[in-house]
């Protein structure tokens, strides 16, 4: 078993170097991937090994990115799109609704539409806006896309593997803020499956589903409420469309008690749908509502106040208590 | 507006010199190409029937324009790959395709209608633009293939205003792609005049881009068959992109939900009505390749046969099952969509 | 009290002549909205009355048709967009998220986005391919915007005048399918407020919560359920962003079971929120799970079997019998 | 490129004659384009000195792009109405906005940073092109209002990709907007060479779309100068949309993020280091106006005391209160939002 430490960036870079190794028809785009390695360096030194052809610095044009990346997917060609921050994929909302997600069921197959759109998402790097948007609601709800969101760099050496080798389109969330954060990767195992989640940290009082930036926060969340006496179970969702309802349901089964974290705004969002998804699965196990801790509803605010925005540890545990709460 | 012009056949049938093309088609060809035009302005028509008896949920007609489409569509090799609109039922004509797929999309049975892939002919594409920036990676891929091929892809005057067909010059440029964009001028969008999208000729556009932009006359197959075929030769040979503003008119309604009376006057129409992409070959024809009225009659018969066959394919089209709409959504099951299918086939059980 | 009765269309014409009429700033933007009358004949001579300065045709292209009324709002204008259909409003969607929303914010108040968009929305009229979306869940889910949908003349003739005068960008919703409905409008009493639920039809057993074109399919249940004994309480949501959370919440409490009916696909939508607050919310008056009867997770599909898709009478009836169920 | 660009003022400083533009500008004027930049280039050096002291989240410098942004600025009459993308640090000096103002969105207190409309002059925009249908559509309302008035937009040649770009160029060709584009290019776009965004110079862009386009040398702030003004007055006068294109080079880093090493070569900084703004102008001023070296030395220090200030300023901005992420959101109050309000505010209670 090798494995090796490395960043999530790092573990990135990797994982596309292998999947460009291994197939030639996997192409990768973006705004300043080719040279500059990208904003994060996650392309670092992949056009010099696999030339401009192949790692492809693109026109200021997100949309254009994404819709010549539709036509290169008719011509059997795998592209993995780096949008340079999660706020500047919107001008290509409109190829990926209306094409990315529909030529697979239009063409009645004939298409495969194996893009990966990569996302860095999320914010907590202190930046100015645009640039830690959660935009992950957008996709999940819409029908011919999948997503998908590693939170180490073992996920995202294989997630993005997986995610480039895939026959659909994944919108390929990647938490910024945990881009410089090391971890063990196993180079021959890749573990759990592209959509599966997995337990991070058993627990027996609440189940505490997270996802990218946010398992972090949960797990130190379940350090300081063990110290207190009250266990929590956290789960790293990965897969966002399709989630994985089962590994959520078993926890909830046992627990009694959900609590969904994301950084995105609460409303219409990944946590109403698991918390709708979940309540109506396992009704009778609820011990206490399903609640949510979210971002607000309000545009990502100045970075000098994200802190607020985003949830923390405390506002985790305060959401344990008032699940605690319910039942006593 | 003539002297911008590329036009090899006057409205009247006289061949017109030009100093750049000239035409490269024998009698038999240019009877092909009139063939072709007199079988998809009838198979037009027929569609256009069926959607007054209610068989389909819509049309688009194409009368007017069929020299812009066959003359591009013909210009095409089998290697090349099309990008229709919604409105080029003569360029899928020439890619092979059967007329009853055609309208699948129409009759609402299907959001596709034939194997992109087997005709080399993208599906329609609806929403404006959507589909340029599709031709110009296509082209990238050849590039990356080391094939000599071409993409062509068309769009409206109308659709020329989306960012996303802008955007699609800047890479074809940037890239050398091997696209020709062919824009039909047919001087509306829906209600909209061409003036309102541009107040220089809609073929300049290209010189902000730095590639070549040629507007030809789009009732003149010939010149459209030329100024294609030149232009996809320069994709092929890595020359770079091409907008060909073909200058047409919609004769017909923007749809068969559109009123054209509550927005152009019939002056206009009648203008235009001289101009007709068919009558120009068929004087040609007759006068100076001597084709006898016979086979005229003959090109009518057939494309009336073709008709008949098509409304009988539409007849028979049945609406799918409902479950047809959870199959290639995905390639690879994806749980919530299954859900559905399950939901709805309990639900069939259940009723029966 | 002056009523008459008119289509929606009709309703929604007359409604944005007032506003004109009312305000010089007042302006209509969109593609064939003049000679046309747009394709739905809704802005039908309103061109010829204000002129076409003030009714503009657009060049085809949503996202200047939104981007240029930005600009007119920084100028003091209050433009009215028509998007022809659903599906042409994605183009248009990094405008509307990254600046329609956000400008208010980022002026600290000096930009009034006094906009309305108009999205012929939904479903059931036999259309092509991105003709009948239902788009709705994104624009909830972004903080900046508000969203409403009126389901009768009434509300159509008023709730697009109150919109217009509305200092908030308004994501307003028409149903299409309902244009030609007629119904009364009462045209001194505008009624209940802009984001108020209205109940339909006072019932005991279910709450079926619905907005736009399920409202009808809502009320018809309701009819066929009174016949074998069960009473539905249909509300008309009319606000989504916000939603009347009291209406549903006091109606919920009295009936136990919660029934959502929406033509969109359901993961993370507006009714999975819905879901998800009422749950929280009502969670000890709750006699079932809260349920949704949606459309499923797959692209619009051909309209010949769009039936299927959008929930039917039997579908509702379905839930409410699955509803019916949990307690016995 | 010579031939193509406007120029009144070698890098040498010495005065060029142009066929169609001459300079309007007296002594005290140009000496005051020359306080502007030595201004304006002060602050950029503070906020990057503060940027590195951990003082600001990010700076975007704006060195060697002062003449481009002084010369169209100083064009500008009070009632014009400008908008700036993020980099326009000279413009928004032009328009009166204090400094520390500028910086508001860099120190992440905030996210905009000014009264937009007190300036004329609208908040910085990050989305590339966003900013231009909007002042496109102000332009419009200048229209409606009947007033003698302009918009002016900047934005960068990577931006020039972006559809929104473009379709803000059929707009405003379309409705005749007087409004003038300035395309600052800088020669990049981050890593991206402007080569990649177009093989044909930008200002060409324009002839697509039938307005005018102008290349002005970017480092010569008498030209810009004078090609703004003319632009600026053509709109005003109901002539319509210009486009100049600012040919100039950005010194620095694209922001303090970014390492310019990567990508591109000291020589080519080198090059542009000798078509430096600011040393031209001084030369000339010396020169041809006698102004003498106490002079500059009482800008140079007039900018010093500026950059103190800001220093200072800086330094006192705060982070807002944690709830003013909630103020504004919406014109009147949003059940969710103050949800979210009350939630924070208990929480802050809680944990006292
Ligand atoms: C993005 C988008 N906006 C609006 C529409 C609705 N629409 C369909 S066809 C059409 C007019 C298109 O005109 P043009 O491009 O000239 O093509 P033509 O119909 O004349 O062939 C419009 C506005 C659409 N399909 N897509
Ligand atoms: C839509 C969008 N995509 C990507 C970015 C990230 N980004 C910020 S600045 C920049 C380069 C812009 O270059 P240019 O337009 O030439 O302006 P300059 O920075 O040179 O002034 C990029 C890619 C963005 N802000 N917006
Ligand atoms: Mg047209
Ligand atoms: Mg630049």
């Amino acid at each position: 078993m090798a494995t090796t430490t490395m960043t999530m960036a790092r573990a990135l870079n990797e994982g596309m170097r292998r999947a460009m190794e291994r197939d030639p028809k996997v192409l990768l785009m973006g705004e300043d991937i080719g040279k500059l390695g990208g904003v994060f360096r996650v392309t670092d030194g992949l056009q010099k090994d696999f030339g401009d052809d192949r790692v492809i610095d693109a026109p200021l044009a997100e949309s254009a990115i994404v819709g010549t990346a539709v036509g290169l997917a008719m011509r059997g060609y795998r592209t993995a799109i780096e949008i340079q921050f999660d706020g500047f994929v919107y001008p290509a909302f409109d190829q990926i609704v209306s094409q990315v997600a529909k030529l697979h069921k239009r063409s009645k197959g004939v298409y495969t539409m194996g893009l990966v759109i990569r996302l860095p998402y999320q914010g907590g790097i202190g930046a100015v806006e645009h640039h830690s948007e959660s935009p992950e609601a957008y996709f999940v709800h819409t029908a011919g896309l999948r997503v998908v969101t590693p939170s180490t760099p073992h996920d995202a050496y294989w997630m993005i593997q997986e995610s480039i080798a895939h026959d659909d389109p994944v919108i390929f969330c990647e938490p910024k803020s945990r881009y410089w954060d090391k971890g063990e990767v196993d180079l021959d195992d890749p573990g759990p499956g592209l959509f599966d989640a997995v337990v991070r940290r058993p627990g027996t009082d609440v189940t505490v589903v997270a996802y990218g930036s946010m398992v972090k926060t949960a797990l130190r969340a379940a350090e300081a409420a063990a110290a207190e006496g009250t266990s929590l179970e956290v789960i790293d969702l990965r897969g966002l469309s399709p989630f994985d309802t089962d590994v959520m349901a078993a926890s909830l089964e046992r627990t009694g008690r959900l609590l969904v974290v994301q950084e995105a705004p609460p409303y219409a969002s990944v946590g109403s749908e698991i918390v709708a998804t979940l309540t109506e699965r396992c009704f009778y196990s609820l011990r206490a509502p399903a609640l949510r801790v979210a971002a607000y509803h309000v545009p990502y605010p100045a970075s000098r106040i994200e802190d607020v925005f985003r949830p923390s540890v405390e506002r985790v545990l305060d959401g344990v208590d008032r699940l605690m709460e319910y039942d006593q | 507006m003539a002297d911008e012009l590329v036009q090899l056949l006057s409205p009247e049938g006289q061949r017109v010199d030009h100093p750049d093309y000239e035409c490269s088609l024998d009698d038999t060809a240019i009877l092909g190409l009139y063939r072709d035009m007199v079988i998809v302005r009838r198979i037009c028509n027929e569609a256009t029937a069926l959607q007054r008896q209610g068989q389909l949920a819509l049309w688009a007609p194409v009368q007017g324009q069929e020299a812009a489409q066959i003359g591009s569509g013909r210009a095409l090799a089998p290697g090349d790959f099309v990008f229709p609109s919604y409105r080029e039922h003569g360029v899928a004509w020439t890619r092979g395709i059967p007329p009853a797929d055609m309208l699948r999309i129409f009759r609402a049975t299907e959001t596709g209608g034939w194997d992109p892939q087997r005709y080399h002919c993208n599906l329609p594409t609806i929403v404006l633009g959507d589909q340029v920036p599709h031709a110009v990676g296509y082209a990238m891929g050849i590039q990356r293939d080391g094939a000599e091929e071409a993409a062509m892809v068309f769009f409206g005057d109308g659709a020329s205003s989306q960012g996303d067909v802008m955007e699609s010059f800047v890479w074809a440029a940037s890239f050398m792609a091997p696209v020709v964009f062919v824009l039909q001028n047919n001087q509306w969008a829906i209600s909209e005049p061409t003036s309102l999208q541009t107040k220089i000729p809609l073929y300049r556009r290209a010189d902000g881009f730095g590639f070549p932009g040629v507007r030809v006359d789009g009732n003149d197959v010939l010149a459209v068959y030329e100024v294609s075929r030149r232009a996809l030769e320069r994709a092929r040979e890595g020359g770079g992109p091409t907008l060909i503003e073909a200058y047409t008119y919609r004769m017909g309604a923007h749809t068969t939900s559109d009123d054209p009376t509550r927005y152009r006057v019939d002056a206009e129409v009648e203008v235009w009505r001289h101009r007709d992409p068919i009558e120009r070959v068929k004087a040609l024809l007759a006068r100076e390749h001597a084709v006898r009225s016979s086979t005229f009659e003959e090109v009518a018969a057939e494309a009336e046969a073709i008709a008949q066959a098509l409304r009988a394919d539409v007849l028979a089209m049945d609406a799918p099952p409902a479950t047809d709409m959870f199959d290639d959504v995905y390639a690879e099951p994806h749980p919530w969509t299954e859900a559905g299918r399950a939901e709805v086939l309990a639900f069939a059980e259940e009723a029966r």
